[in-house]
């Protein structure tokens, strides 16, 4: 299709099951309470503060964008290098650089057009910091919701992930809950053992959604100079290599909680993005392929439709959950 | 402040399936020749990202990123409406470029550019400066000169190029620069061709030669340092260009930061690639 | 080079510094206490019995081989569709189908070729069976060292398994310890939170080294009958695809233990396994490549002398650890 | 017992580079000719595990996995020692088919082979037995068929093939058949070449009118299972050649699994790829 069409089948309505002529299919979904004109977003640390892909596509034919990961004050990275190649992937060691609150609100959200839906990123070293930065951010028209990216090491508890504990998790949740009334992502770590009992703490917390995966955390080595290829030794793995492994924990959290989860990790087509919304993920997010390709997002939400209409569903939303009988494991 | 990556890009970068019109073996290099739908030009000193390999009927995503390259030349509007044909100047160095080596005429391959800012967008004066402008090019440094010679020349400059490789082999476009009529240095390393050393020797004799001159400087990163050093010594501005890996091109991975000597890290990719050799940390450079 | 030789040069002895031509490298390699020819060992499950690949590649110019996982009785495994690919790795869920430690030790064992180093791998749903399993093919003269598969979902733990458990996994190794006096390395699951937690149980518990890692859990859909592509809804992610997130963990284990590390995951070239020696392995296995190309493991052994040699290690065992100054992280 | 993989391989297979000699479309498949350094021969029904692409300068792993292809003709030595060629026919269905189709001459493709067990190692009569032997094939199975119908045609059994297909551009090597002068029957879906319909009606004839027949059938599951149904209700042995996705292809990885009626599973790559039909439990293939 060449463009989004909305409402028009509404739902129920339209479709025929295997006729690809008849009925439009509805794109629109909501994620934790966020309206978005179709499931496809894009991933905090890979489409900026929006307008660096603005030469590239219509930031309106998209559902929307997660910005990159904000702290309080602006704060700078690792130093070089950063990344490096994996097999059908990459590894990133960036560590949160960005502007900081202050210019992501005064700078970088009056410099988007209109109806660009944002979900601003939060990270912070204690709960207290992720909730003051929420608070600020909460109250900009612009903001359409919140994801705080849970993948933060904890200060006090040397060097553990916020979303890798679920007692730290909770506390983080819970804090946070409290600094808005917003829908509020929260978004995991894939490193832990049991993605599901750290899904259930969000639900338990009052997120109203979850998003995952973050980068899974990995290494490279240069094997002639003898040494980590990142600076800071460790990264995060992306890319379609870790895809197996994202559709594996969307698909676990989705059997253990009831509020809605937007699926990440190594989506690079359609099919990528409508086995997320099988496995129960009510929308998805296209990370490391914007670098390949800063078009793909737009590609990828017209080929779920597409999807939607070959298979006979009137709307994209129906897609969520859709796997037929999978054996309960 | 380092991390807002808010600078503009010169001209509006476009994503583009590029036609192999040529490769050709070059010494040690390749030249590729491609067609570009939708490309409307770029300014001296841009580069683009290069999809590793060609796009077959089957996507492969292994090696899954692309690579920056220069646009050496900016040969103009093909045959094709809408469409110009640009050059790449390149060396196989790993499996990216291996894969570039082994695209085929009328091949396609993805491709987005132009991307980050220039000399003219970088340097301030170099549009009205009168001063000589010595161009050094190391290895396949030696791609990003190419435009910039030309436009200073048509802009009545006088320039020189001084151009360094290991040997006569990796003196990559060499006769594209004798064509166009400048003064022309070449030093290898093996002696090969030119003056036996390394660019920076004649590149000390002709500031010397030359007071008011600036450098323009790309290659490897020990290259760029002492070109900085020579120019700083003798009160001449140096710019470089730098060659930090990239994921995206286009200022949003942050992966090709570079550390300022202010303090903080630049984006080579959307603040570069070229730089004003002062505004760089060349210690922290990896 | 065209042959392993060994002893020639010895510890310490022969290469210099950048000079390929002197000097011969040791390829001779210790891993818990079982001396390998050279550090290329190939992995359970991807090499059977050993004689299935022996139309292919010379047994004894490999370190040794893991045997398939085994049972105490024969096991049936999981119905078909068993496998699925994946970018840049594939899926499986065969669910240790083997032939039983009784045909394992009479029929398998003897059709060996002599000097061919085996490793048996024991797998069980209960300490004990594990125990007995591995008493019976421990008191064989032609098993080496035995393996155990800590990736088995423990029965009265409702579906956890071993290996993310510190509890469950230093029962096991604590009971399988008692089992035997040879070489017992404990291959973990890298479905967990720490895994440098789970090395130093096994450490702990007397376990002699650590196999990391196994396949990482996943999953792949076909979107078209919309199903989940491997009968068993979840399968196991190896291949490249997974090689730095096994590096990573390798490399945390062996900044938490003194054992030895065998490195498994992803491996598909000499340069790749130099990376986990460098990273604290002692040895490498090789797994799926062996289904690519049944002759690389030899290929990949013969690499890493070359490397050795190129950067003037006498002996292959050197490599160990000789990553240069990695950040404490 | 199902759990033993002890079976033994038909004639050792080696490992090799071929080389591509030739790639042919036809109708709606293709024809690979590869020249196999080391290949020594193979028996009618044996496969071989083809790499999913070219060998290039730069290897790429994805997709990962070879791809299991039936050895469709031998042709003898080439004009190189130790090396002879086969072809192989196959249809662009996915990912690796797509790559084995981008094969240009002269490019080398990794190959494991000759693999499983073929006609003559299953069915223990088949060297003596003097019997009508009808061979039924369809889609890509018709490339399991050929070599098996000349060498039982060469013994002097009276050989019928029946090719099925969607149409006729789906009856690959339909010419290198009729070239054996056996008689040969087509059954096209659309009736684009011989008898409009599946290729089960013919075979029901020929089971008729031949007595103490047995049915060799290659092709998509169902059409296996219906075969074998029309040949159990004949009285008729039935042999078929199964094509479970594999990821060795030698019996290790234990991925290519088929239900055994008896309970418990035979290995495609090692027990097979040919079966007695009676062994298999049809209703538990995928
Ligand atoms: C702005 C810019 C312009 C460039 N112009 C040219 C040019 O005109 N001609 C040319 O031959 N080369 C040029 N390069 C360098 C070129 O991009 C690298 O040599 C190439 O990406 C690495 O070769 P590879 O992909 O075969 O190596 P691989 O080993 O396959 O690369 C692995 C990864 O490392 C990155 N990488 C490795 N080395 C470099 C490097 N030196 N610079 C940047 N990324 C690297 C690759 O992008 C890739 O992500 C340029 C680099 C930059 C940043
Ligand atoms: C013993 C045997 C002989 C075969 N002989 C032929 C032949 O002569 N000509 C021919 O065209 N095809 C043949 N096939 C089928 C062929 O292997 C598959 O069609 C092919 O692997 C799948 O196409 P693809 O790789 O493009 O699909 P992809 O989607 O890229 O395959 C993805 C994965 O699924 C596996 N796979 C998918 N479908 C099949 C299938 N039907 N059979 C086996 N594996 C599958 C592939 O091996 C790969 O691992 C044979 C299969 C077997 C087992
Ligand atoms: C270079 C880079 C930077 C990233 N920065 C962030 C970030 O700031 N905050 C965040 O929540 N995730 C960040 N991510 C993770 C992505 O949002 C995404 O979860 C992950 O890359 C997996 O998706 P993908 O495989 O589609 O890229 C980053 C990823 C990459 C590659
Ligand atoms: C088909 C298949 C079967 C496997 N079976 C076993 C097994 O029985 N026991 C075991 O410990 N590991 C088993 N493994 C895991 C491998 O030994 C290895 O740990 C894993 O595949 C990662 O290494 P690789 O990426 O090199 O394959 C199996 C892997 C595959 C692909
Ligand atoms: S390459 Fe991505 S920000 Fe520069
Ligand atoms: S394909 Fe690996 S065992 Fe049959």
């Amino acid at each position: 299709m060449s463009e989004p069409r909305h409402g028009t089948s509404g739902p129920g309505g339209g479709a025929v099951a295997g006729d690809a002529r008849v009925g439009e299919v509805d794109e629109r979904v909501v994620l934790a309470g966020i309206p978005l004109r179709n499931a496809v977003l894009t991933a905090s640390g890979t489409f900026g503060y929006g307008t660096e892909l603005a030469p590239f596509l219509d930031l309106t034919r998209i559902g929307g964008f997660v910005a990159k990961s904000l702290t309080l004050e602006p704060r700078h990275g690792n130093p070089p290098p950063r990344i490096a190649e994996a097999p059908a992937g990459m590894l990133n060691a960036i560590s949160i650089e960005n502007v900081g609150v202050k210019a992501f609100l005064e700078e970088k959200l009056p410099a988007l057009p209109e109806g660009v839906v944002v979900i601003a990123s939060a990270f912070g070293t204690e709960p207290g910091l992720y909730a003051e930065l929420v608070a600020r951010v909460t109250a900009h028209p612009r903001v359409a919701g919140i994801e705080i990216n849970a993948s933060c090491p904890h200060v006090k508890a040397g060097g553990i992930e916020f979303g890798q504990d679920p007692k730290l998790l909770a506390e983080l949740v819970a804090t946070v809950r409290r600094a808005t009334a917003g829908p509020l992502l929260v978004k995991l770590s894939p490193n832990v053992t049991r993605i599901a009992d750290m899904a259930k703490v969000c639900e338990a917390e009052g997120a109203d959604g979850i998003t995952l995966i973050n980068a899974i955390q990995a290494m490279e080595v240069d094997v002639e100079r003898r040494r980590p290829v990142l600076s800071n030794v460790l990264g995060g793995l992306s890319g379609p290599a870790i895809r197996p492994i994202a559709l594996r924990m969307v698909w676990q959290a989705a059997q253990a909680v009831r509020i809605p989860i937007c699926g990440v990790g190594g989506i690079a087509s359609a099919e990528d993005a409508v086995k997320f919304l099988l496995c129960g993920a009510s929308a998805v997010q296209v990370g490391t392929l914007n670098y390949l390709d800063p078009t793909a997002a737009v590609a990828i939400a017209e080929g779920i439709a597409d999807y939607a209409r070959r298979h006979g569903f009137a709307r994209v939303a129906d897609l969520t959950g859709a796997l037929v009988s999978p054996k309960g494991k | 402040m380092s991390a807002n990556h808010g600078a503009a890009i010169a001209s509006s970068p476009v994503r583009s399936r590029a036609r192999v019109l040529a490769q050709i073996p070059e010494g040690h290099g390749r030249r590729l020749r491609l067609a570009v739908p939708g490309w409307s030009g770029s300014a001296p000193g841009q580069f683009l990202m290069l999809g590793a390999g060609a796009e077959g009927s089957v996507v492969r995503r292994d090696p899954l990123l692309p690579r920056p390259m220069a646009i050496y030349r900016e040969l103009g509007a093909s045959e094709r409406a809408g469409e110009r044909v640009i050059e790449v100047l390149f060396r196989v160095v790993g499996r990216g470029t291996g894969l570039l080596a082994d695209l085929r005429d009328a091949e396609v391959v993805p491709l987005v550019g132009p991307l980050g800012r220039g000399f003219d967008a970088v340097d301030p004066e170099a549009a009205e400066a009168a001063g000589p402008a010595l161009l050094v090019g190391g290895g396949t440094g030696i791609a990003s000169l190419y435009e910039w010679a030309r436009v200073l020349a048509a802009r009545g400059r006088p320039v020189t190029v001084l151009l360094g490789a290991r040997s006569a082999g990796d003196l990559l476009g060499w006769s594209d620069f004798e064509a166009l009529g400048v003064p022309l240095v070449a030093a290898t390393e093996d002696g090969s061709a030119g003056v036996r050393g390394l660019v920076t020797a004649p590149l000390a004799d002709r500031l010397r030669e030359s007071p008011g001159a600036t450098v323009y400087a790309v290659g490897p990163t020990p290259m760029m340092r002492a070109c900085a050093a020579l120019a700083g010594s003798a009160g001449a501005r140096c710019y470089v260009s730098l060659e930090n890996p990239m994921a995206c091109g286009f200022g949003v991975c942050l992966g090709c930061a570079a550390p300022r000597s202010g303090g903080g890290f630049a984006l080579v990719c959307r603040n570069g690639p070229v730089f004003d050799a002062a505004e760089i940390d060349w210690a922290g450079l990896p």
